[in-house]
């Protein structure tokens, strides 16, 4: 297991937000989390990335204990993500956007910056490469040089995710990517998941409403429900499942649209 | 009306400033007045300005110095050392010949170094901190007593009320926190107790220093800092249930002090530089000093209104406004009586008699106490 | 001259209470005294500014200059009524509601031209305006009075209450029992009246308050106005109780009172009267230690705004944030 | 019309020019200047240093400072004593002084860090008045006094004296520090101040470390903060507490904001204007106070982004 989850307990002000999830995602695996409205997955992505710290449970990356460290130590060890409403640095370009990623990664100082340094030229060069290389890899690089709140929302998303991949993870999270993209762009999405999997040998786990796209891409899928994990399983399994049918059930809105 | 026409002339000094030369005109001397005619201090200052305007005034009147008309500009301290400092330069590059004034120490000090480098003569009026003597580079000369003159006399006087245990209360500047030392030293190489408090300027509740006065039961309490906030201080240690003596130094002569400490300055002694309305000299003075300005000369007045007469005296004695020889001039002031008394400098450039007497708060206005 | 300024210095107490003259009964009830005093000041000023941040999470810097205008204010009423009614108790009350509520209506036109239009800026944009009207405040009465002090005259004398050597002013017990009053009367208005209840609404959520048909902006200008109004009453009693005026009074007290809301926890109204109590006592009490010098009592206030600041953010009475995103 | 003149000067090419040509007047400048104005430009030159290391941390960053003056004290006082109480020599007592300032900034912004942005602006204001406190009331720094007779430096038997000489190592080292402050914008670090300001959780979550990038921010803007400290004190030769008040540092503030936050002509410029107005303005006397928190007012509810602000496509 590539990340490996055990047991995590997670409480908000005497409300249990997370109760006891086990879950795991494979190295270079494409995995999806579902489940109904407030059931708990951004808190799971947040929990995993550092930014909640929950009361009990074990997390592991690659072997590593990653509970409660910091979200930036969690992106050096190797977990990229991105968020459920677009949080790009709207004021600066697509590039500059791109090149955050590379921070964890490289290490020149305020010293090295006044003196212009040998080592401190190389990175930058080092960090314009990269950069280019996700924009290219995800098809922004045209607007390299433009505000990122100059561009249309489906071409933030893949910045976003440019950004992520910037940081050269083994696992990407990706938290509702299709949310507010076209049918067209949908399809381009599930291209690009594929191939960050196939192409970088990245394991992508996807938290998406748009069960069809989920279907699709994700080789595993986690249920989760009122903070409990209530059924995993291949797409074919899941869709059958009596337990998930019933916490779909219980919400009468969009996502039955299975 | 004035102020706008002044502030047009300076925008066109600094205008002829970049353009380089400024040079002073033949038919004029010009003296820089260095008081701080804004801020906190400003009624001091702009007294002092007044003083030294009515000074030279009175030498035109008689035909001016070397055959010159005296022309005064003001270089405004602000009480504040950086602010000073732009004064003083700004003074200097109008080609001013020499310099009179300098009221708050920690103003004045910066200042000395800009006249020192130009040789300029500097008759230091008020500034009386012992600081200022070892950073004096041999052109300024002080015709106020320094604050050694005043712990002394303070020091007798509390001796001679049978005083036991002080409290000495400062203002952490420079002026006040040296006189309180030097007072303090002093007081306790007599064998006598010394309880040190320090307020903060700024700061409304002395109530701590209050509790602290009467805890430690002084018997007389000296403020060394300036009228505005002693007369808070006076009020509280009043309201506070202080009743032995309270006794103040030169910065807080001012009969403002009664207006603000209102009657709890009845009874409140003050060591003074030799103000006005006590100088048998001086009621010439006064009189045109009122006819003049419609106000009574503050307590620093006469002092900066000697310090004018006896810069022009050094440049009359020299022959010439070479600021060398005007420098060497003043130092040979033979102690002639001037409004404020006999003038004569020891080897420091410090005056050699000490000046201070003491008064005492009457009906709301100070009333001459002993010499 | 008032009466009891010339008594004979009264008898001393020997020595004996560890170097203190003063017996330590004294020297504690006196400290208690004192702090109350300085505690209205500061609780009368700290429930302005956590009010102020309840309800637009502002930190108002001027809030300090704010009082500083109502001690002028309060003695240019001071001096307008003195004609008639006297500079005594009766022409204080007057001129501390006078002050009360001219400068109330200055929060309520700060709030709308200088916060309102920031509201949806940056945080740091808000604080820099914040700053720039406390300056312009500051600036302003500087430009007036010329940097000079105001010798605020009144007819109260000196007089008080003596037990050995406590000592209480009639002025001290007026003022505090004046603050208590004022405090009761918010206290009273912020849980039994419909404004008192819509602020509190909306200092928890604006948007649901929005939803729910309050009008939020009148609420928020409420607030400026009380909390304004207690500042200018603080004003007008330090200037009466202390004798003087001037332009830069309202800086260092100003900060101090901040100091104490964030000790009762910034936000909460029970939580800034605590605090500004615990902060006069803290201060009072602190200066009374032989080896902090009073030269160190403003460090000793700044050390603890920075201690509580970091170790405990929400104070004793705040409610913790909501966790982050 | 003055954004068109902005856009002119949008190009980095007319930039450079631009630059090169004040430089060479400013350079030239003392041949027809006064002492006067000599004396007041070299103030300007310091502001420039000392704001330019302010908007390090406010302008780059997004942290407010309000007692940046600690750091400039911190510089000051550094020389001052190790010249006046332990006669050290000079040059050698620069690095010590700049370590003393990198721990300042370290010590003040360390445990703040993690406060929200207006509680971090109220300690600073506290840091900057205990720093100020301190000097006043400490026997090292001298008191209320100050250190005076701090000894002119000797630049290899050149005694730098004049107020001509500290006029052309003022300029010298506002020149640096406009370099530096280009560097550190177009770099990683500089990068990463940005990025944190924006948004802080979206910088984490790309592995950036909030507190240390933070933390940086401060060193470096007290570092320039020192720099400018210690060629004061050697300028005035005396240095006092007053020289550090709350109002100083209310005064770099100005000019960052005045300017613009974040970009380097637009604070140079602010700075020019907040020590050449009130000159200019010399008898106004307090009202000038007022005109400047007046204009600061109208700019923020105006035009928050300063009178040269960052531009972006």
């Amino acid at each position: 297991m590539l990340l490996d989850l055990e047991q995590v307990t997670l409480r908000f002000a005497g409300n249990t937000v997370l109760d006891k999830v086990d879950f795991g995602v494979e190295a270079g695996s494409l995995a999806s989390l579902i489940g109904p409205n407030g059931a708990g997955k951004t808190s799971l992505f947040n929990s995993i990335t550092g930014f909640y710290r929950p009361q009990e449970g074990r997390i592991e990356f690659n072997g590593e204990r990653i509970l409660r460290r910091k979200p930036h130590k969690v992106t050096q060890f190797g977990i990229a993500r991105t968020f459920q409403n677009v949080r790009l640095f709207r004021e600066m370009s697509v590039m500059e956007n791109v090149m955050a990623g590379m921070h964890c990664r490289t290490r020149a100082g305020a010293f090295g910056a006044v003196f212009r340094t040998p080592g401190q030229r190389a990175e930058e060069q080092y960090i314009a490469e990269v950069a280019h290389d996700c924009m290219k890899f995800v098809g922004v690089d045209e607007y390299a040089d433009r505000l990122a709140t100059n561009l249309a929302y489906g071409y933030q998303r893949l910045v976003e995710i440019a950004r992520a991949l910037a940081t050269q993870p083994q696992l990407i999270l990706l938290d509702e990517p299709a949310a507010g993209l076209n049918g067209t762009e949908k399809a381009a999405l599930v291209e690009l998941i594929r191939r960050i999997r196939d192409e970088r040998n990245v394991a992508v786990l996807l938290i998406e409403h748009d069960m069809g796209l989920v279907m699709q891409v994700s080789e595993h899928i986690h249920v989760l429900d009122y903070g409990r994990i209530i059924a995993k399983g291949t797409a074919e399994q899941v869709k059958n499942d009596p337990k998930v049918i019933e916490a779909y059930l219980g919400q009468e809105d969009e996502e039955m649209a299975l | 009306m004035k102020n706008g026409m002044t502030a047009l002339a300076s925008a066109v000094a600094l205008g002829l400033g970049l353009s380089g030369a400024v040079q002073a005109q033949s038919d004029r001397i010009l003296i820089g007045v260095q008081v701080p005619t804004t801020g906190s201090e400003a009624t001091y200052g702009q007294d002092m300005y007044n003083a030294a305007e009515l000074a030279a005034e009175e030498l035109n009147a008689e035909g001016g110095v070397l055959g010159m008309d005296i022309e005064l500009i003001n270089g405004d301290s602000a009480c504040d050392p950086q602010q000073s400092v732009n004064a003083a330069g700004n003074l200097v590059s109008r080609g001013v010949q020499g310099i009179v004034g300098g009221y708050c120490s920690g103003a004045t000090m910066p200042t000395l170094k800009v006249y020192g480098d130009e040789g300029l003569p500097f008759v230091i009026t008020a500034s009386n901190s012992t600081q200022l003597i070892p950073a004096n580079p041999g052109n300024a000369f002080m015709i106020n007593s320094t604050g050694a003159d005043q712990s002394k006399k303070a020091v007798d006087f509390f001796e001679s009320q049978g005083v036991e245990r002080l409290a000495i209360i400062d203002q952490g500047d420079s002026y006040s926190q040296d006189l309180a030392d030097l007072t303090a030293d002093r007081w306790e190489s007599m064998g006598h107790e010394v309880v040190r408090e320090t307020v903060n300027k700024g700061e409304q509740d002395f109530s701590a220093v209050v509790s602290n006065v009467r805890s430690n039961d002084v018997d007389a309490v000296f403020w060394t800092a300036y009228y505005a906030d002693g007369g808070l201080l006076i009020r509280q240690l009043r309201q506070g249930g202080y009743r032995d003596t309270i006794a103040v130094g030169d910065g807080s002569n001012s009969p403002q002090l009664f207006e603000i400490a209102g009657g709890a300055a009845e009874g409140v002694y003050a060591f003074s530089n030799p103000t006005a309305e006590f100088l048998p000299a001086a009621a010439s003075f006064i009189e045109n000093y009122r006819a003049e300005y419609d106000q009574d000369p503050g307590p620093y007045a006469p002092l900066n209104y000697d310090g004018l007469k006896l810069l022009a005296w050094a440049m009359e004695k020299a022959g010439t406004t070479d600021p060398a020889a005007v420098v060497e001039a003043l130092g040979t002031a033979d102690g002639e009586s001037w409004l404020t008394g006999p003038i004569s400098f020891t080897d420091e450039n410090t005056l050699a008699r000490s000046n201070f007497i003491i008064l005492e708060g009457e009906d709301g206005a100070w009333t001459y106490f002993e010499n | 001259m008032p009466a009891g300024l010339t008594a004979p210095a009264p008898v001393r107490f020997n020595a004996g209470y560890g170097g203190l003259g003063m017996p330590a009964l004294e020297t504690f009830l006196q400290a208690i005294v004192n702090g109350l005093v300085l505690g209205s000041f500061y609780a009368l000023i700290a429930l302005g500014y956590t009010m102020i941040f309840g309800v637009i999470k502002l930190l108002n810097f001027a809030h300090g200059d704010v009082y500083m205008v109502g001690a002028f204010v309060g003695f240019g009423a001071l001096s307008l009524v003195s004609g008639v009614v006297g500079a005594g108790w009766t022409g204080l009350f007057i001129a501390i509601l006078i002050s009360m509520v001219a400068v109330g209506f200055l929060g309520v036109i700060i709030q709308r031209v200088a916060y309102q239009p920031m509201l949806s800026a940056p945080r740091l944009s808000i604080l820099i305006t914040a700053l720039a009207v406390s300056l312009v405040l500051q600036n302003g009465a500087l430009s007036l009075t010329h940097g000079k002090y105001t010798a605020f005259r009144t007819d109260l004398g000196f007089g008080g209450f003596e037990f050995g050597r406590l000592f209480i002013s009639h002025q001290a017990m007026v003022l505090v029992a004046t603050a208590a009053v004022l405090m009761i009367a918010l206290e009273f208005f912020v849980s039994r009246t419909m404004y008192g209840r819509a602020m509190r609404a909306v200092s928890i959520d604006k948007d649901m308050c929005r939803l729910m048909g309050i009008n939020v902006n009148r609420v928020v200008a409420i607030t400026f106005l009380i909390g304004s109004a207690l500042a200018a009453a603080a004003g007008t009693m330090a200037g009466a109780y202390y004798g003087s005026i001037w332009y830069f009074m309202g800086f260092l007290i100003g900060l101090k009172a901040f100091t104490a809301a964030v000790i009762g926890g910034i936000g909460s109204i029970t939580g800034a009267m605590l605090g500004g109590l615990i902060l006069g006592m803290l201060e009072s009490f602190g200066t009374q230690i032989p080896w902090i010098g009073s030269e160190w009592k403003d460090v000793f206030t700044f050390a603890i705004l920075i201690l509580v600041l970091v170790f405990k953010p929400t104070g004793l009475l705040g409610k913790s944030e909501v966790e982050r995103m | 019309m003055i954004d068109r003149l902005y856009a002119y000067f949008d190009s980095p090419r007319r930039q450079t020019i631009l630059l090169i040509a004040i430089v060479v007047l400013m350079a030239l400048a003392p041949l027809v200047m006064g002492r006067y104005m000599t004396t007041i430009m070299t103030n300007a030159l310091l502001y420039v240093v000392l704001a330019l290391g302010l908007n390090v941390v406010v302008g780059y960053a997004g942290l407010l400072d309000l007692g940046y003056a600690a750091f400039f004290a911190v510089g000051a006082y550094s020389i001052g004593i190790l010249t006046v109480q332990f006669d050290w020599n000079f040059w050698l007592a620069i690095p010590p002084a700049l370590v003393a300032a990198c721990i300042a900034g370290v010590i003040i912004g360390g445990p703040t860090l993690r406060l929200r942005s207006d509680y971090l602006a109220i300690v600073t204001l506290g840091f900057g008045e205990i720093v100020r406190f301190g000097a006043r009331n400490l026997e090292i720094t001298g008191r209320a006094t100050g250190l005076s007779n701090i000894p002119e430096p000797n630049f290899f038997g050149y005694v730098i004296s004049s107020y001509v000489d500290f006029y052309y190592i003022f300029l010298l080292l506002a020149i640096v520090a406009v370099i530096a402050s280009h560097r550190l914008y177009h770099s990683r670090l500089g990068r990463a101040w940005l990025y944190v300001r924006h948004d802080e959780d979206a910088a984490e979550a790309m592995g950036i470390n909030r507190v240390r990038v933070k933390l940086a921010a401060y060193v470096t803007g007290s570092v320039f903060g020192a720099f400018g400290g210690i060629f004061f004190a050697a300028n005035l030769g005396a240095i006092s507490p007053e020289s550090f008040s709350f109002e100083q540092s209310v005064l770099v503030l100005m000019a960052v904001i005045l300017g613009g936050m974040g970009k380097i002509p637009g604070v140079i410029l602010g700075a020019f204007i907040i020590i050449l107005g009130p000159e200019l303005l010399r008898n106004l006397g307090e009202l000038r106070l007022l005109l400047f928190a007046v204009v600061m007012l109208l700019i923020m509810l105006l035009r928050p982004s300063g009178i040269w602000p960052e531009r972006r496509h």
